[in-house]
């Protein structure tokens, strides 16, 4: 793939033996990186596969897997964000099915997504304290303890 | 406005969830006005068990995905450990991998079908695909030694070979299978009643499919011809990644890939119904290559003392409910830094609204039946 | 049936008893064998029903209580009647308790109206066919009281569901009832069945002419009774159970009986009016031509008539069966697009079809 | 045009046929098991209750390495304590496996070095207390006794 034309948006390719390779962007960036590589036509990259959340015990790392059906071709976007004070827009306008993706997230990372208007705890019940997926999540709740009665 | 609106809650406990899924919605009559999908109650934390077990140690659990078709979820991750710690999986191996998750993605379709059929109505097709698809579990548990959770796979190969006595069942049962799709397709495809029940029914669009990220034999319905196996896209450039198009050996298989026009109920159930048929016929084709080559199936590395080099893959596998991908980040050290998964079920659960807006109440049983999506994936 | 009323006085002579008792419990003799035939019968045929339907699907059905699982039925029945009645909190508990009733006792009346021998019938009245329409629809009543009095989403929606669909249904079936009544020229459901005999064997039924309408009645049966593929106010997929979910112990068995003794009943009354009721197929009954004596053939000819209609009855509820194991359920707009746009036209059709072949054929 | 007129008699038979394929398997046999009484065949491979082998001489096989605890996907499943026989190898003094916790993967069967675990085709585990489903030394070795009677296990070695 040819990515000289993503340079306006100020982006850095990462290569990496063992890995994949990954466009780095700028979270102010990567709305208007997304909806131009769904619609440009060289990539068309019209599915959105996953949304990937690592946590990175400094700050966290998201990867938007990006699918194209036309040009059999695969894409991944990584974002580093802030762990004190973890927001990213949100993409829910340009992939639809990042709701859920984002929703899930937010439940188990704690990162928070701007303009994402309905965001809601997945699968954690209502008022769960913590966020499950970091790494320094304790358990706290004892009812969840195995218990041999 | 809410006045004359009924609500109510289908599940966490309900007949036709398949599993523990809550629907609130809101009825008009018999028309669904809103729906919103509440899910999370089977929530097991397999992303984050994953981070405190060994490699090794998370294999058998990744089986409990997806439980009707387990082996593609333990594919999908022993191939992306062996892409990370570069294991080599030898021929044989990866043929018996297509056999035993294309006989998987056979039984997982027979349970939707008779799931799909009892839940419009129609009981007695359940038994049949039940007992069919008994056939295959007890070809399953005489190879793995359990029904359901195989833990057959090991980072570059398998536990243990297949035997030719083996096969021979297997070839046994594909000769019958045909004429058991038949039977199916005799009692249900030309019924009137069904057919006007799911055709033009929760009808999905293509750009919605891709919009909403829905794989699988749902988008393949909606007439796009994309399948993960199949490395000959039709429309694709021939220079696609090393990984992901057409693993395994699916491309020396002679196989078509199944699609319909509309994208309703109907071709969602058509599609899957032909998705057997292409089954069995990779099926037949993977027992001739076994019968005439021998090979290695056991693994040379120990599987215990694995430590995987640093990396990160994603691997993608056209499960029966869509793409699973399995995405693994490793550190370096002998536990997965981060496992999370993809899969189908997920994203067709997000849909339910859109589709199920303004449409008659028993079509919630057409559509949220014909998506095919099973709650431990969902939730995982 | 003079006969067996002298046969029983006989009896009762032996024991000294005076005549009058006699003639007071004649009468009852048949109501108490019919009520108890009915019971037997239904516990029967949820054995049936279960045994069929494993059948098609290949496999064997309750067979653990007695042999081949005779007793299942009757263990389930024990099981019910030992259960705790609950009453919902929200529910209005006289309705609540009376849906059952509502639902049980029509159908008892309507078991004495089919007339299961030339002689022997409970109730004969000159209308009695007109009668078994407007009692048979009653049950639905109870449903509706059912889904309405037990505080709950699902029954409330069966319920209305079953409403709508009685009322469609109900029109083409009085409108093929009606063509029969043109054919046999009587209402009573004796008059019918003797109607149908004819010189050459089952040539007279009424199937023959009327066969579309015999369809258009198996199809409207079905549909009242609320069994597969109109089952929609019991769907279970979607449903859970429909109007009886909040329904346990004596007060569901109640629904249960209600419902497949008026299965048993609707196909007797099937087989009343299209198959020749309690004639023999062969044109002649076997008792006749086998037993030589006089007497005893007379009272024989009786209980053959009864062994004929409960056959053809069986073969009815088997057809059921058949229709339920097989076909996927109706969507209720689609369900009553097919009763307003099918089937009324079709049994005006019919009645059009009957009238012009009794003015023209059969009356010459 | 014609088609559509077409369409009832398409429909008629095509109910025709799906009554006549369902009414067709009346002659078939019954594909039910009566379960208590007949029970499906189990092969080598089937993975159940575990057993500890124990060889000729009435020993175990087991050296107490604590591989299957390091394979097991469920913690503090499989307990060990070690002990030094006199001739300085390592020999288990109890082993319990928790059946509670177990989800019978097989990794301790298969990755084990000398072989001294198995899993036998009992599958009836079911107890009214949760201890009774934790199998201590005595109750693995018992297993392997009886599977070895019961013809249910190969013996190896």
């Amino acid at each position: 793939m040819n990515f000289e034309v993503l340079d306006k948006f100020n982006v850095e390719i990462i290569k990496k033996e063992n890995s994949f390779e990954k466009i780095r962007v700028e979270s102010s960036n990567l709305c208007d990186l997304l909806n131009f590589l769904k619609n440009s036509a060289e990539f068309n990259f019209d599915r959105l596969n996953t949304i990937i959340a690592i946590d990175l015990v400094d700050n966290f790392e998201l990867i938007y897997d990006l699918h194209s059906i036309n040009t059999s071709q695969y894409a991944r976007i990584s974002v580093i964000i802030d762990r004190n004070s973890p927001k990213i827009p949100s993409i829910i306008e340009i992939f639809k099915s990042a709701y859920y993706d984002e929703c899930e997230i937010f439940d188990l990372f704690g990162i928070e997504f701007t303009n994402n208007q309905n965001l809601k705890r997945l699968f954690m019940p209502k008022g769960w304290v913590g966020y499950p997926l970091r790494k320094d999540y304790k358990q706290t709740d004892e009812r969840l303890s195995w218990n041999e009665k | 406005m809410t006045k004359n609106r009924l609500k109510i809650n289908i599940g966490p406990q309900h007949p036709s969830t398949h599993g523990v899924l809550r629907l609130v919605l809101e009825l008009e009559g018999e028309i669904i006005k809103s729906c919103e999908p509440v899910i999370g109650y089977l929530h097991r934390g397999m992303e984050k068990m994953a981070e405190n077990r060994t490699y090794l140690q998370y294999l058998p659990i990744v089986d409990r995905i997806d439980y009707l078709s387990g082996f593609f979820n333990s594919f999908a991750y022993c191939n992306a450990v062996e892409n990370l710690a570069q294991i080599e999986v030898s021929k044989r191996s990866q043929y018996i991998r297509v056999l035993t998750m294309e006989m998987n993605r056979l039984s997982s379709h027979l349970l939707w079908l008779g799931t799909f059929l009892l839940d419009m109505g129609a009981t007695s097709p359940l038994f049949y695909t039940f007992r069919d698809r008994e056939v295959i579990l007890s070809l399953f548990e005489e190879l793995t030694g359990q029904r359901l959770m195989y833990n057959y796979y090991t980072f570059g190969g398998l536990r243990h070979d297949v035997s030719d006595d083996w096969l021979d069942k297997v070839g046994d049962f594909v000769k019958i299978m045909p004429k058991k799709i038949q039977d199916y397709e005799d009692i249900i495809t030309n019924n009137p009643i069904f057919t006007t029940r799911t055709k033009n029914i929760g009808v999905l669009s293509k750009n919605s499919t891709l919009q909403y990220s829905i794989t699988g034999p749902n988008l393949r319905a909606t007439g796009i011809r994309v399948d993960y196996r199949n490395s000959k896209q039709e429309t694709g450039n021939k220079e696609h990644n090393s990984h992901g198009l057409g693993y395994l050996v699916y491309p020396e298989l002679d196989f078509e890939i199944p699609t319909a026009k509309t994208g309703d109920s109907f071709d969602r159930y058509k599609v899957r119904v032909e998705e057997m048929k292409v089954c069995l016929k990779l099926i037949s084709q993977c027992i001739d290559w076994l019968k005439s080559n021998t090979g290695e199936i056991i693994s040379p590395i120990k599987q215990h003392l694995l430590k995987v080099p640093e990396g990160e893959f994603i691997s993608n596998v056209e499960a029966p409910r869509g793409v699973c991908s399995c995405y693994v980040k490793s550190d370096g050290s002998g536990n997965p830094y981060r496992v999370k998964w993809r899969t189908g079920s997920f994203y067709a659960v997000q849909i339910l609204p859109k589709l199920l807006e303004n449409t008659f109440y028993p079509d919630l049983m057409a559509i949220f039946g014909s998506l095919d999506v099973i709650l431990p994936e969902v939730d995982r | 049936m003079e006969y067996l009323y002298f046969l029983y006085i006989d009896f009762l002579h032996k024991y000294n008893l005076p005549e009058f008792i006699g003639m007071a419990t004649f009468p009852l003799l048949p109501f108490c064998m019919v009520a108890a035939a009915l019971i037997l019968v239904v516990l029967f045929l949820v054995l049936m029903e279960r045994k069929v339907l494993a059948f098609f699907t290949q496999r064997k059905g309750p067979n653990r209580v007695g042999p081949w699982g005779l007793f299942q039925t009757i263990a389930d029945a024990i099981k019910l009647l030992c259960k705790e009645n609950i009453t919902p909190t929200g529910a209005e508990k006289f309705m609540f308790n009376l849906a059952p009733l509502l639902a049980f006792v029509p159908v008892m009346v309507v078991w004495g109206l089919i007339p299961f021998s030339s002689e022997f019938d409970f109730m004969s009245y000159s209308v009695s066919a007109l009668l078994f329409m407007t009692i048979a629809s009653i049950p639905t009543l109870g449903i509706l009281l059912a889904g309405y009095a037990s505080n709950n989403k699902y029954s409330l929606i069966g319920s209305f569901r079953s409403v709508a669909q009685a009322i469609s249904y109900e029109l083409p079936l009085v409108f093929v009832l009606v063509s029969i009544v043109v054919l046999a020229s009587s209402l009573n459901l004796r008059q019918i069945v003797l109607a149908q005999i004819s010189v050459y064997p089952f040539c007279g039924w009424f199937i023959f002419p009327a066969f579309l309408g015999f369809l258009i009645f198996f199809i409207c049966a079905t549909a009242e009774l609320n069994r597969c593929p109109f089952d929609l106010p019991e769907a279970e997929s979607e449903l859970v159970s429909g109007y009886n979910t909040e329904y346990s112990g004596m007060k569901f068995a109640f629904f249960f009986l209600a419902e497949y003794a008026m299965m048993f009943i609707m196909c007797a009354f099937m087989a009343t009016l299209f198959l020749g009721g309690f004639l023999s197929p062969f044109g002649f009954y076997l008792s006749e031509r086998f037993i030589h004596n006089d007497l005893l053939a007379q009272v024989l000819v009786y209980f053959e008539q009864v062994f004929w209609l409960f056959l053809k009855t069986f073969f009815l509820i088997f057809c059921m069966m058949l229709v339920r194991a097989t076909l996927p359920r109706l969507k209720s707009n689609q369900l009553m697009g097919f009763a307003w746009k099918v089937l009324l036209p079709l049994s005006f059709l019919n009645l059009f079809f009957i009238c012009c072949y009794k003015y023209f054929i059969y009356a010459k | 045009m014609m088609k559509k007129s077409l369409k009832p008699f398409r429909d008629i038979i095509a109910l025709a046929l799906g009554h006549l394929t369902v009414f067709k398997h009346v002659f078939k046999r019954p594909v039910t098991l009566e379960y208590p009484e007949k029970k499906l065949p189990l092969n080598d491979n089937f993975r159940g209750e575990h057993a500890l082998v124990v060889d000729n001489e009435g020993k175990l096989l087991c050296t107490a390495c604590g591989t299957c605890q390091r394979v097991c996907p469920s913690f503090e499943t499989i307990e060990i304590e070690k002990e030094k026989n006199e001739s300085g190898k390592f020999y288990p003094k109890n082993y319990t496996i928790d059946l509670n916790k177990c989800i019978f993967c097989g990794n301790c069967v298969q990755y084990c070095p000398f072989g001294a675990i198995i899993m036998t085709k009992e599958y009836e585990l079911a107890d009214e207390k949760k201890s009774a489903l934790k199998l201590d030394i005595n109750t693995l070795k018992k297993n392997y006794s009886d599977s070895i009677i019961k013809k249910t296990v190969k013996s190896k070695r």
